[in-house]
């Protein structure tokens, strides 16, 4: 018993005293705090960067770009740099959470893919630099279904073999997108008609879906219990690594694209280390590096020399000629967001 | 005892209020105190990117139960919030009794072991649960989809003869719950037996009662702490659960939990998110004055 | 009895049956976690051949590492604490007679069992921001301590109610004051229920994520932060290396609990 | 024993009075209780269920407060002092053996408490583990022990650290017929061996009556009298002690005529008996006297006593009990020796005569 006792008092107190510990005890000149998805940027390139400009980087962990909204809303402050979302640098710039570094003026810039400077949630680029590009689509296994895949008429009047076998992203943008897509009405749709349009058709297709997943939507395509599923490209490339017969789809109705983008946040403690980071990330090089540790797209030109083979010319990362463009879907307004809201509730209660 | 009959109930003690300090004021402070944001926030006005106006709106629980027309704004009553809330509760009390059913008789046998092996066997039950629930759940959809580890023993076993679909079935959700909350209802009332005192049984098998009357009449009422402790712990958490439901059942259904992590998330409406948790947390108030109630009539009944 | 064979009364046919069952499906997914953290290829779900691979790359990465410790650090923090000032409360709360509001008290134990994780992540976080306290290590402390209580406080209570006041009146009768009487008489039997208090704090602290993740400050990354950070780039065999370890770390703790209680039994013989 | 050394008080206890609660709830369980308890004096506290004698019991060891009044030991109060600072120790009703312990640490708990030397607390849990006959099982677990070795480890305990008093708190019920008379005399023995004084609390008049120097009869939490054995036995004060001590009679009688130490009086079958005069009301009064059953015989009919008729009868062994029906139907109990072979046997249905010892009757005060 004494023992036991003794144990936990001296981990308590280990504990108490790393915890201490942790908060301080900075050894390099700078400091560059990023505020990131797990995982999504390589050990070597945070290394690289660090002995680069004498900084010493931590990184921190969000789930999803509302976490990372939520908080800057309710004014976390600390970190200089953050990956959101193409939809959510539009709200962070309208809600005056940004710094306005104007990449646009740095030696990098002269990288950048020329059709991703002049986007919707930041022409010109005066505060973000893209990260990784990507789609959302849906991949079909070609072992069960021959046919065509290239049309959204797979998710939403599937052909009987697929019936019963398709997972859907549980989220409900891209759930409501791929509708409105399939009915050919436009994205952001308050026209109430068109809503009661979409409702029954998502009605009537949840009859033929599976599951609603977005953190197995890997799996569920690899173990063989979806024949159908939605999924992110980098992803689906994954998934065919693991199960050859998987293909991704770039439906004819059109997809959505997205962008994850580097910017800097409103009153980031080590400004300048921020600018030189979003700089170094517009390196080819760098960028190169990324992209071959997150596999999804570079946003700037130059890094083919150094990409893996098989990224290249991977299906799922790179567009065919006569696929229609991704389309980056703008935040919805308010009222847009509650019929959303309403329609989901609908279709999941 | 002649002590504790006909007393009162008086004011508490200096030395039991100095004990009882700490905790109430930890919860007071961070956790009342935060909650009464919550409160306020149902009553407001959604901000358009998250967070709240600071205008007074009851909108959040007329939202609750009526729904405005696509087409003319007019109230209609909807039953989609009631039924997710339905839902919820269905599931979190079957996922009740089912780790009731299977905790109890393991909290039993633990309780029953040589003494200096009962610590291991609360360690064991815990071991699990130092692996993320979301990798646990995943391996779990591993082991019950149609071609994986569960159904080839069973055909291997000749039980079945093909395939039985497990995953994405209304039985996956529960045995996820079942799953998520086990220990939670075995280790209290493992509590409970632990100093249960064996002599009343043979007490009671001396008054001609059988092994099961035994377990009804003597070992359960004497438990019910435990019981109650371990059914309430599983219960509200899987009231707000939803990984399981999400992984394993398919996710076609919004439990609680997703819905107001919508609300705080992805449709930003904040005050009907915090309307959704208000009557969350007024559903489970009342289930826990019906639980205290059941005990004091008990206590009553027994005297 | 006919058969004439002792029947051990405390014996329920089909308990031993259930206990097994229980374990079973409690240790499956373990089983399935630890070959998968074995996988050459990068999958939790198909097998591609044997390999270290994975521990290897979780040992040359310093953020899951760090993620792992915060959220070791975090639980024994968290539970240590809850459950000290669980097991303060349930005493105050079950000796005695019974005090005006009592069941208000008890209500308010429980509160953080009450309300779904988000709202208190949200609600915690503006709470701090309002007051003015720096997100970091501690304010994830404070969060899980204050939601582990409840969950330390319900066993210990369950064991509390069946301890007879006598015990200890028989302690202080025999010249134990307060203290003494409670850690030598009171702890000593309260022990099985405070043992899994902290168990259930711990593994409750150890496995939130919603919570964590509002309140998270810079530098505190916890293991179920980096796990579902993961979205981007999927799950790896890497966290069912990590979590391999982890499950290693924790079987440590059973070896020595057991040689504890062997120790224990032996020197109670002795005497 | 000489009365010299009996006046030494071990235990005073002035006015004791306790309350549960307050308002229209309250519960008075101790109203105005004064009593003096002797050094080395074996004494008891005998009432039912609810009378108050466990509360004094818990107000001596501390763990009740007081409302009102003074407790004394050996001259100092007490009052205010937690039970650790006491020096007096208790024999619990259901024993409380810390159960994660082994008897030699149960007996060793208040020794180490005090501080005592680790030798000397060897030494100690050796004798007294000795004195209850328990050396042998000195690593077992209480979980292990029968209910009597329990009760010896409980009372090894409270004796170790040498209290001033010992309070048992009807360490007995909870013991089958046997052991309960076995572990009296081992009780009684115990308490001349060590000198201490005994504070003795039953419902059980048997235990009182036999361990017992002194006893205080309780009930409604007052004391209703104090005495030796014999004096509460043959001098009931009053019908409750009279009633609960042992078996009585009452007998309406009124008074006729007080002589010296006698007292003629009148039954209702206009038959005279003698009466004890000790309390008894002027001539001319009525009042009720109380005969113990075995102070009476059963004779063949007569005029040496009032007549009565055999209702039922009960055969114990050692003696009869005869229930028998006077003139004016009041039933009254007698207990006859069957020591003697010239006894003679009734039958229910027989007539038969009441004869009455000399001074068997006593006046009750109310």
């Amino acid at each position: 018993m004494k023992l036991k006792w003794k144990t936990l008092m001296t981990a308590l107190t280990v504990g108490l005293g790393l915890a201490v510990a942790g908060g301080g005890g900075v050894q390099a000149a700078g400091e560059l705090k990023i505020y990131n998805w797990f995982d999504y940027l390589p050990q070597s390139l945070i290394d690289k960067f660090s002995e680069g400009h004498d900084v010493e980087v931590t990184m921190d962990t969000y789930d999803s770009n509302e976490t990372l909204l939520a908080r800057l809303t309710a004014g976390v402050k600390g970190y200089d740099v953050a990956v959101p979302g193409d939809y959510m640098v539009a709200i962070l710039i309208q809600e005056d959470l940004l710094e306005r570094t104007e990449p646009n003026t740095f030696p990098n810039f002269k990288n950048m893919k020329a059709d991703l400077i002049d986007i919707y949630f930041d022409s010109g680029r005066h505060y973000s630099i893209p990260y990784q590009v990507g789609t959302t689509n849906f991949m079909v296994d070609t072992a069960v279904y021959d046919g065509d895949i290239d049309t959204l008429a797979i998710l939403f009047d599937p052909p009987d073999v697929l019936k019963g076998k398709i997972n859907m992203l549980k989220d409900v943008n891209d759930v409501l997108n791929a509708g409105l897509r399939y009915l050919g009405y436009p994205r952001c749709n308050d026209n109430p008609e068109q809503l009661k349009e979409l409702n029954a058709l998502l009605a009537a297709a949840k009859e033929n879906w599976l599951s609603f997943n977005s953190d197995g939507a890997k799996e569920v395509l690899v173990t063989g219990d979806a024949a159908v599923g939605q999924i992110w490209n980098g992803f689906g490339m994954r998934a065919r690594d693991e199960r050859k017969s998987l293909k991704y789809s770039y439906p004819k109705e059109g997809f959505t694209g997205w962008m994850d983008n580097i910017v800097v946040l409103k009153g980031a403690p080590n400004l300048e280390n921020a600018k030189k980071f979003q700089n170094f990330m517009m390196d080819p090089v760098n960028a190169a590096e990324l992209t071959n540790f997150a596999q999804y797209t570079a946003g700037v030109m130059g890094t083919e020399p150094y990409l893996k083979k098989e990224l290249s010319t991977a299906h799922e990362l790179n567009i065919p000629d006569d696929a229609p463009k991704p389309e980056f879907v703008p935040p919805c307004p308010e009222k847009v967001v509650r019929l959303y809201d309403k329609i989901w509730t609908n279709l999941l209660k | 005892m002649e002590k504790s009959s006909g007393r009162t109930a008086g004011g508490i003690g200096r030395g039991r209020a100095l004990l009882l300090t700490p905790a109430m004021l930890t919860i007071l402070v961070f956790m009342v105190a935060p909650l009464c944001f919550v409160g306020v926030y149902s009553f407001l006005t959604p901000g358009t990117y998250g967070g709240v106006v600071w205008e007074f709106s009851t909108e959040a629980y007329i939202q609750f139960l009526f729904e405005r027309d696509f087409l003319d704004e007019t109230l209609v009553f909807t039953s989609s919030y009631l039924s997710i809330y339905g839902r919820s509760i269905g599931q979190a009390l079957v996922a009740t009794l089912a780790c009731l059913a299977i905790g109890f008789p393991t909290a039993y046998f633990m309780a029953t072991r040589p003494e200096h092996q009962r610590n291991v066997w609360v360690f064991l039950v815990t071991v699990p649960y130092w692996v993320n629930l979301l990798i646990r759940t995943v391996s779990m959809l591993f082991i019950i989809r149609d071609e994986g580890p569960l159904n080839a023993v069973l055909q291997a076993a000749g039980i079945i003869d093909e395939p039985i679909r497990i995953a994405y079935t209304d039985f996956a959700i529960g045995l996820g719950l079942v799953y998520s909350y086990l220990p939670f209802m075995v280790l209290p009332i493992y509590a409970a037996i632990e100093r249960f005192d064996f002599r009343l049984v043979e007490a009671a098998y001396d008054l001609y009662a059988g092994r099961w009357t035994i377990l009804r009449k003597v070992i359960l009422p004497i438990t019910l702490p435990g019981i109650v402790a371990g059914s309430l712990l599983v219960f509200v958490p899987s009231l707000g659960s939803f990984i399981a439901p999400d992984l394993l059942g398919g996710g076609k259904h919004l439990m609680i939990g997703n819905l107001v992590a919508l609300q705080f998330q992805g449709s930003r409406n904040w005050p009907f998110g915090s309307a959704a948790a208000v009557i969350l947390m007024t559903l489970v108030l009342i289930a826990l004055m019906v639980l205290i109630w059941l005990k004091n009539r008990n206590r009553v009944e027994g005297r | 009895m006919a058969s004439g064979k002792k029947r051990d009364l405390r014996v329920y046919p089909g308990f031993r049956g259930m206990t097994w069952f229980c374990m079973a499906l409690l240790y499956a997914p373990m089983v399935v976690i630890t070959v998968y953290s074995f996988n050459s290829i990068r999958s939790i779900t198909t097998w591609g051949g044997f390999s270290f691979d994975w521990y290897v790359k979780a040992f040359n990465n310093p953020s899951i590492q760090q993620a792992t410790l915060n959220s070791l650090i975090i639980a024994f923090a968290a539970a240590t604490f809850a459950t000290v000032l669980a097991t303060s409360a349930a005493i105050a709360m079950i000796r005695g007679r019974s005090f005006r509001g009592q069941s208000g008290v008890f209500a308010l134990l429980n509160l953080p069992l009450m309300i779904p994780e988000i709202v208190t992540a949200v609600a915690t976080l503006v709470f701090f921001l309002a007051v003015g306290i720096d997100l970091g290590l501690m304010t994830v402390f404070i969060a899980h301590a204050v939601f582990c209580i409840p969950f330390a406080y319900m066993p210990i209570s369950a064991r509390m109610e069946g301890i007879e006041g006598y015990y200890e009146e028989a302690a202080q009768d025999l010249y134990a004051d307060r203290w003494a009487s409670f850690r030598y008489v009171l702890l000593p039997m309260l022990l099985p229920g405070v043992l899994s208090g902290y168990m259930l704090a711990f593994i409750i602290s150890l496995d939130d994520f919603i919570i964590t993740n509002m309140v998270a400050g810079p530098g505190a990354t916890t293991l179920p932060l980096a796990i579902y950070g993961k979205v981007r780039t999927g799950f790896t065999p890497e966290i069912n290396a990590i979590s391999t370890i982890m499950l290693l770390i924790s079987c440590l703790f059973v070896t020595g609990s057991y040689l504890a209680g062997r120790a224990g039994k032996r020197r109670g013989e002795q005497r | 024993m000489s009365d010299r050394d009996e006046t030494a008080s071990a235990v005073e206890i002035r006015n004791v009075v306790k309350v549960y609660g307050t308002g229209p709830g309250a519960v008075r369980a101790l109203a105005d209780v004064s009593l003096d308890i002797r050094d080395n004096e074996f004494f008891t506290l005998l009432g039912p269920s609810g009378c108050g004698k466990t509360t004094l019991l818990r107000i001596i060891a501390g763990f009740e407060q007081l409302t009102g009044g003074r407790v004394f030991l050996f001259g100092d109060e007490i009052e205010g002092l937690p039970p650790n600072r006491r020096p007096v120790n208790t024999v619990f009703q259901h024993y409380a053996l810390f159960p994660h312990m082994t008897v030699a640490e149960n007996v060793a708990f208040a020794l180490r408490r005090l501080k005592k030397p680790e030798d000397e607390v060897r030494t100690r849990v050796g004798e007294m583990l000795e004195l209850v006959k328990m050396s042998a099982l000195a690593g077992r677990r209480p979980a292990q022990l029968s209910g009597g070795q329990q009760q010896r480890v409980a009372l090894a305990r409270a004796l170790a650290p040498h209290p001033k008093v010992l309070l048992l708190d009807e360490p007995l019920s909870a013991l089958d017929l046997k052991l309960r008379h076995t572990m009296r005399v081992e009780l009684k023995q115990l308490q001349e061996e060590t000198g201490i004084t005994f504070i003795f609390v039953t419902h059980d008049q048997e235990e009182a009556l036999t361990m017992s120097d002194r006893i205080a009869v309780m009930s409604d939490g007052e004391v209703q009298q104090v005495g030796k054995a014999e004096d509460i036995y043959e001098r009931p004060i009053n019908r409750f002690v009279a009633d609960f001590i042992g078996e009585t009679n009452f007998l309406g009688v009124t008074v006729e005529s007080i002589l010296g130490n006698r007292a003629t009086c009148k039954m209702a079958d206009g038959f005279a008996i003698e009466c004890d005069a000790v309390g008894a009301p002027p001539p001319g009064a009525a009042a009720h006297v109380s005969v113990r059953p075995e102070k009476m015989t059963l004779a063949a009919p007569g005029d040496g006593g009032p007549a009565c008729r055999v209702k039922r009868l009960v055969y114990l062994g050692t003696d009869t009990h005869y229930k028998v029906a006077l003139a004016d139907g009041a039933e009254v109990t007698v207990r006859v020796q069957n020591a003697h072979e010239t006894s003679i046997s009734f039958r229910p249905g027989d007539a038969a005569m009441l004869r009455f010892d000399a001074g068997a009757a006593k006046f009750l005060v109310d």
